[in-house]
């Protein structure tokens, strides 16, 4: 059945239908390619994980019977670990929301500050973090400061990166009111770039914060303190049931931080 | 406070984009202080365009615009300083098609955008505003009749009333000048009316000067003294709204006005 | 730790007492087609990738059979592979060697010698020797500095010294190492000053001790006698400026491990080939070269318990 | 100016509630930074210090190991690849089915819990499970990465999902859709341009996590990091870090160029772009709006 | 292919959502196959909520639904399969306020939205439509003359054009009923009356039974045969146009019409 009549309408042309088969060929060839490049590199063993998946059995009985009665011994760690995640969060996100208006286009009409900001952050951002805590600790000394130093750099990577996105996607309106009534590029940024924002701002420090507690389990290797420290010690003397422990906590904190985090973000938008 | 409209004086301005295109072209006009000016046009004829180049949001390309002691010339010939340019922004209001409000502030944050020019940084960092200021807000909030709702956030205001927070903000500014592009174009029919008869009390209440860009031609009719009709980047007509006859809108509209362009009431209730 | 390895089916000659763990061997199992030897440095891990290819080479011709050595700088990650068959044969540390027997029935089969010793002494050196050393610091046979009678390297030496450790910032390795950690620390311990007493500097190596010391990162480090050679190499006044004062009781020497999932056939065809290569003069060359082992013998389970037992008695294991 | 009706002035509500929450924080912190046992002090000759070592990492970085450094990085991209590939493909279908109106609370939680207990799990601890099962091997180091992927691409996703727009959804429904075309039409095209950039962003993640992998012997730049810091050739470490920032950032770039391709459709070099157009940021008010028909 | 509209029959219908709060009381129509009825009232009447019941997306609490041969029960009652259920649907097409396009992908794409009942999940996974399909999208394009946007994204198109292509979508779907709940109330005036006027078309040329809610009376009194007057959940005005005169529209809105609540054009050009 046709639901034409034809009758007295405007004939419009049928367009005809436009071929995208080569691009997504060619999209799929290459990311096809770069992977099967990358698992010759790397040796991609499929046979060994069907030969040998019991051998994670074992450990991973063990390490799903914590030993509650270990949790005194690790309460020094965890707070060491709380307090280095409390400390570079709030140094890491209180020099990062300046660096975000600075990195963000919307927000930073000076090209030359743009570009240098932009670039400065994506060094900032390349360095992998266990690499920050091993200079650090040659600059500074072992311990937790030099933890702290190194999670600040993390973090103000991670958050600049995000809190500059999320600006370049607000709404300009209200800036553009703000200038319009003659306010400075500071002040219409504080007045309506920052209220717009503060939600995302809010919810990426928290998974900043989240992050922070998983980092402290790497920067610890190279004796920057925490929990990393610990979890050294216990898993060189394959005490899976004090490991599984700590995880526990940390797995605590994880799902703690993940609700408070929304509730906050329902609460703020 | 300086209370009185300011005279705009537009000679022969041109406006071309960066893009290459044309939207104003060799466009004259005067309007005394104290009038309330309706530019009625097609979409795209340049009506927002020309507004803006009043206030600077877009450089003029040729001509020169005097607003009070203030000239704006265009590109390449000696600009104003950026600190004299946020002077003459301070004392022009401007009422957007789309509110640009800060929805996650309250509604007296918003206002006091109005008084971004005359605050010094700190204040606007801390949003710790001035009795005198806030005093200054209240009142504007009083006379569109929303003083009620200064403490609630702008999210929660329905289209009239963010509208109506929107016009405290420019009065708050103590314009000599009120630019109001499509002011009402977002709204329902009664709250349009609101609107319109607000910025015409406030033109004659205040001896404001009042642009106005409108897209129903019937608005434009009642709330202005003086219609400007553009096409194609030229003013095209000029003159009081009484002048403005039916071969003058089939020249701004490019064709006979049909009973749909206006939403029709023919059928009276 | 408990044992774990008693399920293998066959000779599982099931230790009486941790310390003396011999490991398991399976009577079923196929017989290898490839070995992997793990090795966990106690050098710098970019010589060592180098210098192991003889040895796994010389192995491999040896036992008809390709063998592959891999470097990992992780001491739990090494044990791990040997107990899940992923690496066949392990060279490890005294701690590590009783762990993977402990946990997984690996065989401590050989253990090295070093100018003929099979235990060596821990150390302990500064950078401020005026602090440390009791006596003005001389030279050794190998021309670096040496007070407090350590000179001859044979522990226990210079322990009255230690006491003065506290507060001082320590580069130690990690709580697994026993010439890094579990002797010196234990040494400590014995003299009333604990871990916490310390500032540690973590570093993974010996030689990367020696160097936080001669660098200036820390006062004291803990490291085996005398990992100041490997270092001396690039920096030649490493002797000077960096004094060993005080020596733990012996430490056994760090041996070869062997893989409780293999007959014991192979076993000791995997033993004597070593065995065998470490007597040959290009097999003395490459393990020196690895590991400044001059040489290789039987394992002596009850000695290697010595690390365990030092571990237990700072609290760990 | 006087008032012209009757409405009456409120009073500044009071907001305990913010008020109270902000002084929690601040105490928080502030006891955090008072209890933590650090000597500040350090933080003086930071300055010196960092310059000191800035000096030995980089004047001059030791050029003849780029190669090397080169190849060890380009072994940890492959792992992160791969592990990002991987991660992608099972944590996908996972999401969906850890979407609140996708999928029935039975389902939801246990996939949520699993998302948020590998996020709790330390890279090395989850490698050396997998170590057991794949052997000192790149293979392995891929695995860990893809097993880190999942607990967060996992949570992205489905959060992305349940943040679909709603009004397509319903359409669907109306429509006499099943489960199928919910999923394809409804929370797809809407959640896509972000889910394809948390793909993107957690690969650049990767890249950086092997480094902690080279650890316990999976390779690549890691690996050689982590030598080269133990024996203090900072010249070397400048040298891997150059190569290390130089690989990250080109990813970043093209990275970067395929977002803005897939929000925009347009092809663009992220640092390249302001140099050749120079326009004014977008701003809604100063595009033409859109014309209505008729 | 049916293409007849359906009977409604809608008898003693109440609804109490689960809040408790009662949208509908005892509402029972008779719609006859291929009406077009215009529904009234004030925000929040229970307009929505009476189409909405209409296909299932609200589930009633008292009375019955009949839908050519599905009869709607009362939760509690048996209830029809899932399948019934999406069978229903697929012979009601719903044109909502907001259009509810999918928004990234092409015209043709939404419209085939329509089709989704009808096709197998493989189809609808991979897009693969088939031929007859295509074609009856194609020609539902060319219907509300649209059809060269075919392979355009949605989200290129104005708020009109998104509209006709939410039209097209209900017609590929060869509804037999269609509900438009406030189809034009984003609309401006000229595309509100091609909107309504493609509403009638459809009507009277395919005999499909059309239930539209409303806002502006002008606009209901114009298009529609039939009105029907909400007030709290109740029918306060059932009857033809005509006889909907100012008494009554007092009755609905609770106040007499002011001349502003239609927008006024009494000043005609
Ligand atoms: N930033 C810009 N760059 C290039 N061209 C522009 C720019 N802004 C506007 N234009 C063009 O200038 C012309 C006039 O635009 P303007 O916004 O002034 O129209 P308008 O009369 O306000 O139309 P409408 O009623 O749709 O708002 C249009 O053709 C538009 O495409
Ligand atoms: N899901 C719901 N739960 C509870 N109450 C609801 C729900 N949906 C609607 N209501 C209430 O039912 C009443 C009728 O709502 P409905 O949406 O049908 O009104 P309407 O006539 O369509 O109004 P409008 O013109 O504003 O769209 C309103 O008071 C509304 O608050
Ligand atoms: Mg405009
Ligand atoms: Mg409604």
């Amino acid at each position: 059945m046709i639901p034409v009549d034809g009758s007295g309408q405007r004939p419009t042309a049928r367009p005809s239908r436009p071929d995208h088969r080569l691009r997504t060929g060619i999209v799929i060839v290459l990311v096809m390619a770069i992977t099967v490049w990358s698992a010759r590199g790397i040796d991609v063993d499929p046979a060994a994980i069907l030969a040998n998946w019991p051998n994670a059995v074992g450990n991973l009985v063990q390490l799903f019977q914590p030993d509650y009665s270990f949790f005194p011994q690790t309460l020094p760690a965890l707070v060491e670990t709380l307090q280095m995640a409390v400390i570079a969060t709030a140094v890491g996100s209180a020099l990062s929301l300046p660096l975000a208006f600075g990195a963000s286009r919307a927000a930073n009409p000076n090209l030359t500050v743009l570009r240098v900001v932009r670039f400065v952050m994506n060094l900032v951002r390349s360095v992998p973090d266990i690499l920050y805590a091993a200079i650090l600790v040659a600059i500074v000394g072992v311990g937790a400061l030099a933890g702290i130093l190194a999670l600040v750099l993390f973090n103000i990577g991670i958050i600049v990166k995000l809190v500059s996105e999320a600006l370049d996607g607000q709404d300009l309106g209200a800036q553009e009111a703000a200038l319009a009534a003659g306010g400075s590029w500071f002040g219409a940024n504080r007045m309506s770039l920052l209220p717009q924002i503060l939600p995302s701002f809010a919810s990426q420090v928290l998974y900043t914060f989240e992050l922070n507690i998983r980092a402290s389990t790497v920067i610890g290797l190279v004796g920057a303190g925490g929990l990393g420290l610990l979890i050294d010690n216990v898993r060189n003397y394959f005490l899976y049931h004090y490991l599984s422990l700590i995880i526990v906590e940390i797995l605590v904190l994880v799902v703690l931080l993940e609700g408070f985090s929304s509730w906050l973000r329902k609460k703020l938008l | 406070m300086t209370r009185t409209g300011a005279d705009i004086r537009i000679r022969h301005v041109g406006v071309t984009y960066p893009n290459g295109f044309t939207a104003l072209r060799d466009v004259s006009l005067d309007i005394p202080a104290g009038q309330m000016v309706g530019i009625v046009g097609l979409s795209g004829a340049g009506k927002s365009t020309l507004v803006r180049t009043i206030n600077g949001l877009v450089p003029i390309t040729s001509g020169t615009i005097t607003l009070g002691d203030h000239e704006l010339r265009p590109a390449g010939q000696r600009q104003m300083a950026s600190r004299e340019l946020r002077q003459l922004r301070s004392s022009v209001g401007m009422v957007f098609q789309s509110f640009n409000l800060v929805k996650r502030t309250s509604v007296l944050n918003n206002v006091m955008m109005g008084r971004l020019y005359h605050n010094p940084a700190w204040r606007v960092l801390l949003a710790a505003w001035s009795k005198d200021d806030v005093e200054l807000a209240m009142q504007a909030l009083e006379r569109v009749e929303i003083v009620s709702k200064a403490y609630e956030k702008a999210a929660s205001l329905s289209g009239g009333q963010q509208q109506r927070v929107a016009i405290a903000r420019t009065l708050t500014q103590q314009p000599r000048v009120i630019l109001a592009d499509e002011p009402v174009a977002s709204l329902d029919p009664p709250t349009s009316h609101v609107v319109m008869r607000d910025l015409q009390r406030i033109c004659s209440d205040l001896g404001i000067t009042v642009l106005v860009n409108l897209h129903f031609l019937d608005l434009a009719r009642r709330y202005c003294e003086r219609l400007v009709g553009l096409r194609a980047g030229e003013v095209i007509f000029d003159g009081p709204v009484a002048d403005a006859s039916e071969s003058v809108f089939e020249e701004i509209y490019g064709r006979s006005l049909s009973a749909e362009d206006v939403l029709d009431s023919g059928v009276r209730l | 730790s408990q044992n774990a390895a008693s399920g293998t089916n066959g000779s599982a000659s099931a230790s009486a007492s941790a310390a003396a763990c011999v490991g398991t061997s399976d009577p079923a199992a196929a017989a290898p087609t490839k070995l992997t030897l793990a090795l966990v440095p106690s050098g710098d891990a970019t010589k060592l990738v180098e210098s192991v290819k003889p040895l796994a080479s010389a192995l491999s011709s040896r036992l008809g059979i390709p063998v592959e050595g891999v470097v990992t700088a992780d001491y739990q990650a090494a044990v791990e592979a040997i107990g899940s068959n992923q690496a066949q044969i392990g060279m490890l540390p005294s701690l590590q060697m009783s762990q993977a027997c402990d946990k997984y029935g690996a065989v401590p089969a050989l253990q090295t010698l070093r100018q003929g010793k099979s235990t060596y002494a821990a150390q302990m050196f500064t950078n401020n020797p005026d602090k440390y050393c009791s006596d003005t610091p001389k030279p050794g046979a190998n021309g670096m500095l040496y007070c407090n009678g350590t000179e001859s390297g044979n522990g226990p030496a210079g322990l009255d010294s230690i006491t003065k450790v506290k507060g001082a910032k320590v580069a130690m390795l990690s709580a697994a190492s026993p010439a890094g950690y579990i002797f010196p620390v234990a040494a400590l311990k014995a003299k009333g000053v604990s871990v916490g007493d310390v500032t540690p500097v973590k570093v993974t190596a010996n030689d990367a001790s020696v160097l936080a010391v001669y660098k200036g990162d820390a006062e004291v480090g803990f490291s085996y006698w005398d990992a100041r050679t490997v270092v001396k190499k690039d920096n030649p006044d490493v002797g000077n400026k960096v004094v060993v004062f005080a020596l733990t009781d012996e430490v056994p020497n760090d041996g070869m491990s062997i893989t409780g999932k293999m007959s014991a056939q192979w076993q000791d065809k995997v033993k004597n080939a070593m065995l065998d290569y470490a007597g040959t003069p290009d097999g003395v060359k490459t393990l020196t070269a690895i590991y400044q082992i001059t040489g290789m013998k039987p394992a002596d389970v009850e000695a290697l318990g010595q690390t365990q037992a030092a571990a237990r008695s700072i609290g760990l294991g | 100016m006087s008032a012209t009706a009757g409405s009456v002035r409120p009073v500044r509500p009071a907001n305990w509630g913010q008020r109270a929450a902000w002084w929690l924080v601040s105490l928080i912190v502030v006891a955090a930074f008072w209890s933590v046992r650090i000597k500040w002090s350090a933080l003086l000759d930071f300055p010196g210090q960092s310059a000191k070592y800035l000096r030995a990492l980089f004047v001059p970085p030791a050029w003849h190991k780029a190669g090397e450094a080169f190849s060890s990085m380009i072994l940890s991209v492959q792992m992160a690849w791969f592990g990002t590939v991987l991660g992608i493909v099972v944590s996908f279908p996972l999401s969906f089915l850890a979407a609140r109106p996708l999928a029935p609370l039975g389902v939801r939680l246990p996939l949520r819990g699993l998302f948020a207990i590998i996020r709790a799990v330390p890279e090395v601890v989850t490698a050396i499970l997998i170590l057991s099962v794949t052997g000192l091997t790149p293979f392995t180091g891929a695995l860990a990465l893809a097993i880190g992927s999942i607990g967060t691409l996992g949570k992205w996703g489905y959060e992305a999902f349940e943040a679909a727009e709603s009004g397509p959804l319903e359409a669907i429904r109306t429509s006499g859709g099943g489960m199928v075309a919910l999923l394809r039409w409804g929370v797809w095209p809407s959640s896509a341009p972000e889910v394809l950039s948390f793909w993107l962003y957690r690969f650049e993640i990767n890249v950086r996590a092997s480094a902690i992998l080279g650890l316990i012997g999976a390779g690549g730049i890691g690996k050689m990091l982590q030598d080269n810091v133990q024996f203090r050739n900072w010249d070397v470490v400048g040298m891997l870090l150059l190569v290390v920032i130089i690989v990250t950032m080109a990813i970043d770039q093209i990275s970067g160029a395929v977002r803005v391709r897939l929000v925009s459709g347009r092809w663009e070099l992220p640092l390249v772009r302001r140099l050749a157009s120079g326009g004014a940021p977008r701003r809604k008010g100063l595009s033409p709006e859109a014309t209505p028909p008729g």
